[in-house]
């Protein structure tokens, strides 16, 4: 248990490496069985992980370039935690769901498994250089995905892909840079370990334009409003896998890198731009749902109800006390999982189809029954029914940012509302009302391959909206944790105001 | 009058303005390289003046390392300059011109 | 005085004899005044006390280069004028001449950075014993500079392998495009069968 | 007496899974159906106990575990079942294991009967956690998930065609089923910020912890709290303005109409009154009961308007019974919550019984809904005809019935209060109910028998169902005559409302004037509709084309307003936005990425080829480099 932090980075990326000399053939049993060995670490992590302990833990150091401060340095605490297994599981049930006649198998599971490597990566590090690394690193192997196996645009929505998200991130590394730069003048050594950088205290004003370059960087990539229109067309085009990956855990590298970073670096910065981030959060939430009501195309919903979830979490993130954030955390799980099992159902229905339109459709319902149950399930998850996994987040998170801005949760609070219409209007395009078209009548309903990817993932929506305390009491720990430090670090005294810990303190 | 620095800098500037000159306007590629072999003069003179100022040897040093240079490019180039004349039948430098992009 | 008086003489000299080489039309003139000018400038590292240089400039520049640019001459038709668009001359002299201000106005702005210290100070050789020119630069150039000496070597001997293999060995061929000097060769050959 | 909490519970949610899970895919088989309804009988069974027990020893209060704990927000799944809960349980589950059984008879020939006992059995479960659930986020879930139980429940014949509006004023079922579910949405974002204004000012969920807390909280903030709470219970007891999505539920299978969206689910809003007591008696919130109230009293006359017209049978009942959860507000917010909560509990089981009826003379009709096509059909459907009958009767408020008790009672409650203008809106809903229930009891039973002429060949329901359908029959008749020892009962724990000795003298006046209306209601139904020959056919084009109504016919516009101001707006602004979306944000980042390759093809000239033309742009830039460090030199 010495190393299992590197193992569970680099199992994926040694084991993509052997991939290469792997029959073809075999491809798609060696993908799942490395996938599986790595879910597997990732519950032997979560099994041996102390969950009263709210800091980092099995962490490992080893310098890499000792003049600059920068070295090899992970660790795992609760809030990566279960990202990694979510990361981890979705890999494993995204590669099951591949079709055996996928092209390329081969090229197809070493581009997944380097992807697994570099999402674990962003999440275990606690080095601002190796987080940038892989941070980057993971816009390959989605490219390839994308550009690869994609539509017919997929060169466009990988070009647009690779080069927003890029931008925005070399704008982070300005930031990381100048982070890295403060620290050296403050301290006199130079350092990229992020618990170093906790412990310097900057001006409001170093952090106010270490905000803004933290936020190009992550906000790009959460997608906020106005930057997510890379992300539709990056849905429209990538094949299932990549947009279940992409939606379930590259986007989580946004928000959580606005956890890691933006708040207990920056704290006062953070209460600064609270308002900002909720303007930006609040459009997000609503118009992008709109949007989403506006679409044809099933997938291009659920790509722009993706957005939509997205500001629900960023709103959460803002809340500044424990039961915001906590949720924002279990809300990108729970998001993690509807998101990735609802874009899994729309690649089974366009596997099928060859289409993803959703007049297309119509009474699948009466066709393809434990479709439609699987698929309700996961719509019920989505627009938060309590008793699945969607609602504790979204309930924790509103509950959270009430304390924040009554109005501003009165406004988030409409995506119960909107996000319903828009799910249900895509429910009853598809599954209600008579079958449109003759040659829908004979589609077959999920079989076994199928079944294992989703079975799993309906599981875990049931599991954790009856009985989230396993995961959520870790989160919760960590994330006071995390709100003590941005209290003792903030300089202002309406940032300390701002962010509340427990309700008694504070009175 | 005391000859400093500047008037060695300035006549370096000048003669290598001279050379820039002969660059731009030059279409002859052995012309070409008369002008480059001006710039290089013209640089060696400022290293070495600069290198009298301070009292310091590198200056010179570097100026040996550019008549080097200049040595060796004058025999790479000459010969490359034989076998585009013997190819084009001239050195005008747009006649041969191929990479239109 | 004397300085003054040499400095000038050899400035102006070198910069009309350059500007002849710039706008020459005959490439003789060109060459010719080029010679001239690298042998006045040699005499401005004598002045610069620079010996060894100025040595060097005349063996290299004047011995070396200008007679290979003579040798290779031959090749090229010389007594042709050289044909010269002037279409964008202004361009050129604008750029040129902005150029040359630019320098003069660097150059005679205060020198910033009085505190630059020598880091091989003439003189070294006194130490041992000896002194010149000569032998302050043969011990730095063999002592700090060995490795990037030993390595100009080398790259002489390469310039030199490659001048040999581009325009000496066959020379009635071209060697990077065949297709049509062998065409040219096959229609002499059946002329002269014919 | 824990077990018996959880088994009251989860037998339901037992025979749901047993359903869903195990027979989901096979044929129809009445096993699912004699299994699910003798588990909710189970369940009603173990109510009883419970009722028994707590009428001797007090409420039960069982942890079973903690389900959300996140800061200081801590939620257990807790269970309390008090005097008010275990009355809601006994008529949840009694109207249910009723329900359960008639639906084995009305399902009989659906392809999907094992799915609808999931989904049913499925609403109960989601209802017994809604009224035993000890907290408001516990209330919450079972809020929700009825409203899904709902939403599958109304869509169940979800292959039905979209119709327009004026072929069918619910155009689908499923279309019906996600009015419901958004419509019920609308109204839980109030309850949502009711639970989080609670939470912040409070610090806890519990009932007894909040109730306990209230007197301490500052006015304003109370008032907010009732505010948001009301419009929770506002959209899913479908009071106005969100109220349409109950008659266009009526898509939905009969029995489901029956249990959900008559008997239970819509009486949820009301059980939220009353188990919030404590804060709506607050005086600070009087003006938030007083709108109660006053919205319940416009509700009751506002529905029975629309009811005077209707056409369709379970339309009907369905505006009867929006009216008769406007009485239920009314008493509640005048604060005679036990009053409110007897009205409920007889309301469930008499417009349960005329649901099943209504159900019974569809099944005959084949599905035929229109009043205008039925008529003397109690020669057939005797049966039918006389459980209908009783619940229009206690509907009215005749004597003997159980309405009378309950329903005077509330009218009474009105007087004493002071407020006329609500009594009086409410005596003369009375009236107006007696008469379109009538309306209809005598358009299907009696009358010309226009059916033959249409080609029904109508046949009484299942002897079995009828047979299970007679417990209600029986309440419907005689809940009143409990009225003592319920109040005995629920006063335990719900305040009192004591009539005032004026009121209770006048109180045989007031009683006899209600019945006076009611029995003059049903004597004009009866001399317009039960007649037979030529004139029963003909309908009073005159009046049809008359602006008033006009008005009632189409539900006072409503649902064209939403149509025209909410649905279509938003649609228009979401197909803008998605324009905006493409053409101006995406545009924008697409502009600058033409932006490089712009530059790229204008910067591509530069590239041509000849050697002196790089060289001149070389210089340039050179010279632009040089031009740089000397400026950067002398500034520095």
């Amino acid at each position: 248990m010495d190393h299992i932090l590197s193992i569970l980075i680099f199992l994926p990326a040694v084991a993509g490496i052997l991939g290469f000399v792997v029959d073809k053939g075999s491809a798609k049993a060696y993908g799942v069985s490395v996938a599986a060995v790595e879910l597997l670490l990732a519950l032997g992590l979560w099994a041996s992980f102390d969950t009263t302990n709210p800091g980092m833990q099995f962490t490992e150091f080893s310098p890499i370039i000792s003049q600059f401060g920068i070295s090899y340095n992970v660790g795992v605490d609760g809030i990566s935690l279960f990202i990694v297994i979510m990361a981890a599981l979705i890999t494993l049930l995204g590669i099951i769901l591949l079709r055996d006649d996928t092209k390329n198998m081969k090229n197809m599971i070493v581009s997944l498994l380097f992807l697994e490597m570099t999402m674990v990566g962003v999440f275990l590090s606690l080095d601002a250089i190796i987080f940038y690394l892989f941070w980057e690193l993971s816009l390959v192997p989605m490219l390839y995905i994308i550009g690869a196996w994609g539509g017919a645009d997929r060169v466009y929505a990988a070009v647009k892909f690779f080069l927003y998200t890029f931008a925005g991130s070399l704008i982070l590394l300005v930031g990381l840079l100048a982070m890295a730069y403060l620290f050296h003048l403050e301290s006199g050594v130079w350092s990229f370990n992020l618990l170093d950088w906790y412990t310097l205290k900057l001006t409001p004003d170093q952090q106010f334009w270490l905000f803004l370059a933290f936020f190009s960087g992550f906000a790009i990539k959460v997608p906020m409003f106005p930057f997510h229109t890379w992300l539709p067309w990056a849905h429209g085009q990538a094949p299932t896998i990549g947009s279940v990956i992409l939606a379930a855990v590259l986007l989580k590298m946004g928000t959580y890198g606005f956890v890691r970073f933006s708040l207990p670096i920056l704290p006062d910065a953070s209460v600064t731009f609270t308002p900002f981030i909720m303007a930006l959060s609040l459009i997000m939430v609503i118009y992008t749902a709109m949007v989403a009501f506006a679409q044809k195309d099933m997938k291009q919903v659920i790509a722009y109800s993706s957005v939509s979830h997205m500001g629900i979490i960023m709103i959460g993130v803002f809340a500044m006390n424990a039961e915001g954030l906590g949720g924002s955390i279990f809300l990108m799980l729970s998001h993690g999982i509807v998101s990735g099992a609802l874009f899994m159902l729309v690649g089974v229905i366009y596997e099928r189809t060859g289409t993803k339109i959703m007049e297309e459709f119509g009474g699948l319902a009466a066709v393809m029954p434990v479709y439609a149950t699987v698929f309700g399930v996961m719509l019920m998850a989505s627009v938060g029914l309590p008793l699945t996994i969607g609602f504790v987040g979204e309930f924790l998170v509103l509950l959270g940012f009430y304390k924040v801005s009554a109005v501003g949760t009165i406004l988030a609070g409409t995506t119960i509302i909107i996000g319903s219409v828009y799910m249900l209007a895509l429910f009853k395009k598809s599954f209600f009302g008579p079958v449109r078209h003759e040659k829908n009548l004979g589609l077959k309903d999920l079989d076994k391959r199928e079944l294992t990817a989703l079975l799993p993932l309906v599981a875990i929506v049931v599991w954790l909206g009856v009985y989230p305390k396993p995961v959520l009491e870790p989160i919760d720990n960590s994330v006071k944790a995390l709100l003590v430090q941005m209290k003792n670090h903030a300089q202002l005294e309406s940032t300390k105001e701002a962010i509340i810990v427990s309700k008694k303190e504070a009175k | 009058m005391e000859i400093g620095i500047s008037h060695y800098l300035i006549l370096s500037g000048i003669l290598f303005s001279i050379g820039f000159v002969g660059v731009l306007r030059r279409k002859n590629l052995l012309m070409l390289f008369f002008a480059t072999e001006i710039m290089l003069n013209a640089v060696n003179i400022a290293f070495a003046a600069i290198g009298n100022y301070y009292g310091d040897l590198s200056g010179q040093m570097f100026a040996f390392f550019i008549i080097a240079v200049a040595a060796s490019e004058v025999a790479v180039g000459l010969g490359l300059l034989i076998i585009l004349y013997k190819k084009y039948g001239s050195l005008d430098l747009d006649v041969i011109s191929t990479m239109k992009g | 005085m004397y300085e003054f008086v040499a400095f000038y003489i050899f400035a102006i000299a070198t910069t009309i004899l350059f500007l002849i080489t710039v706008m020459s039309k005959n490439v003789l003139y060109s060459m010719t005044s080029l010679a001239a000018g690298m042998v006045l400038i040699s005499g401005l590292f004598f002045l610069l006390g620079a010996d060894f240089l100025g040595v060097v400039q005349l063996i290299v520049y004047v011995g070396a280069i200008m007679a290979l640019y003579a040798f290779a001459m031959m090749f090229f038709d010389a007594t042709k004028d050289v044909k010269e668009k002037h279409g964008n001359s202004t361009l050129v002299f604008l750029l040129g001449g902005l150029m040359a201000l630019v320098f003069v106005i660097m150059f005679s702005a205060p020198i910033i950075g009085e505190n630059i210290q020598a880091l091989y100070p003439v003189g070294l050789a006194e130490n041992l014993g000896v002194s010149g020119n000569a032998q302050d630069v043969g011990l730095v150039l063999f002592t700090k500079y060995l490795v990037p000496f030993e390595v100009a070597a080398l790259m002489l001997l390469v310039a030199m392998i490659a001048g040999i293999i581009l325009a000496g060995k066959k020379m009635d061929y071209s060697l990077t495009e065949c297709e049509a000097s062998d065409e040219e060769l096959q229609k002499e050959i059946k002329k002269e069968e014919a | 007496m824990e077990n018996l909490v959880y088994i009251a519970l989860f037998a339901p949610f037992v025979g749901s899974l047993f359903a869903g899970l195990f027979f989901a895919r096979s044929p129809k088989t009445h096993l699912v159906g004699i299994v699910n309804s003798s588990l909710i009988g189970i369940a009603f069974i173990a109510s009883v106990t419970l009722a028994l027990h707590v009428a001797e020893h007090g409420a039960v209060h069982v942890t079973m575990m903690s389900w959300i704990s996140a800061g200081d927000l801590s939620i257990p799944f807790g269970f309390l079942v008090d005097e008010v809960s275990v009355t809601m349980m006994l008529v949840v589950t009694l109207v249910s294991t009723i329900v359960h059984i008639y639906s084995t008879g009305y399902m009989n020939h659906d392809k999907a009967y094992n799915r609808f006992f999931a989904y049913l059995s499925a609403f109960v479960f989601s209802m017994m956690i809604l009224v035993m659930s000890d907290n408001f986020a516990g209330l919450f879930i079972g809020w929700e998930g009825v409203g899904v139980c709902s939403w599958l429940l109304i869509g169940f014949w979800y292959h039905k065609e979209d119709k327009t509006f004026e072929e069918n004023p619910s155009i689908s079922p499923s279309w019906a089923a996600n009015e419901a579910f958004i419509m019920n949405r609308v109204a839980d974002l109030g309850m949502l910020v009711g639970i989080f204004l609670i939470y912040w000012n409070v610090g806890s969920l519990q009932y007894d912890v909040v109730f306990k807390a209230l007197p301490h909280l500052a006015d304003g903030l109370l008032v907010s709290i009732a505010i948001a709470l009301f419009i929770g219970a506002m959209g899913k007891s479908a009071q106005f303005p969100l109220h349409t999505w109950l008659t266009d539920a009526m898509e939905g299978p009969t029995p489901v109409s029956a249990l959900i969206h008559a008997a239970t689910m819509v009486t949820a809003g009301v059980f939220l009154v009353i188990r919030a007591n404590p804060l709506f008696s607050l005086d600070a919130v009087h003006g938030v009961s007083m709108f109660i109230a006053s919205l319940g009293a416009f509700v009751a006359f506002y529905a029975a308007s629309m009811a005077l017209s209707a056409r369709d049978i379970k339309r009907i009942v369905a505006l009867s019974t929006l009216s008769q959860l406007g009485y239920m507000f009314a008493a509640a917010g005048l604060g005679a919550y036990w009053i409110a909560l007897f009205h409920l509990a007889a309301h469930a089981f008499f417009k349960a019984l005329l649901f099943l009826g209504a159900g019974n003379v569809m099944h005959a009709m084949d599905d035929e809904l229109d009043i205008f096509k039925m008529g003397g059909m109690k020669k057939v459907m005797m049966g039918s005809y006389v459980y209908m009958g009783i619940a229009s009767f206690a509907l009215a408020g005749l004597p003997i019935m159980a309405g009378f008790y309950s329903k005077d009672a509330i009218i009474e409650t009105a007087f004493n209060d002071g407020s006329f203008i609500i009594w009086a809106i409410l005596v003369i809903t009375a009236g107006m109910t007696a008469f379109y229930s009538f309306r209809q009891v005598f358009f299907t039973f009696h009358g010309e028998e226009r059916y033959k002429a249409l080609g029904f060949h109508p046949h009484d329901m299942y002897k079995y169902v009828l047979v299970a359908m007679a417990p209600l029959a029986a309440l419907a008749i005689s809940f009143g005559w409990f009225m003592d020892s319920f109040h005995e009962f629920i006063t335990k724990n719900l305040p009192d409302y004591e009539m005032s000795h004026h009121t209770h003298d006048l109180a045989p006046f007031l009683g006899t004037l209600v019945i006076i209306l009611a029995l003059t209601g049903i004597f004009i139904a009866w001399k317009k509709y039960a007649g037979k020959g030529a004139d029963a056919w003909k309908r009073d084009e005159e009046f049809e084309q008359s602006f008033v109504y006009k008005l009632v016919a189409n539900q006072y516009y409503v649902p064209k307003f939403y149509d025209e101001f909410i649905v279509q707006p938003y649609t228009i602004a979401s197909k803008k936005f998605w324009e905006i979306d493409k053409a101006v944000v995406d545009g924008f980042v697409d502009l600058i990425g033409k932006m490089f390759y712009k530059s790229g093809d204008v910067s591509r000239g530069m590239q041509t080829g000849s050697l002196s033309a790089y060289l001149n742009w070389m210089g340039v830039g050179a010279l632009l480099l040089i031009v740089t460090a000397a400026i950067t030199a002398l500034i520095g």
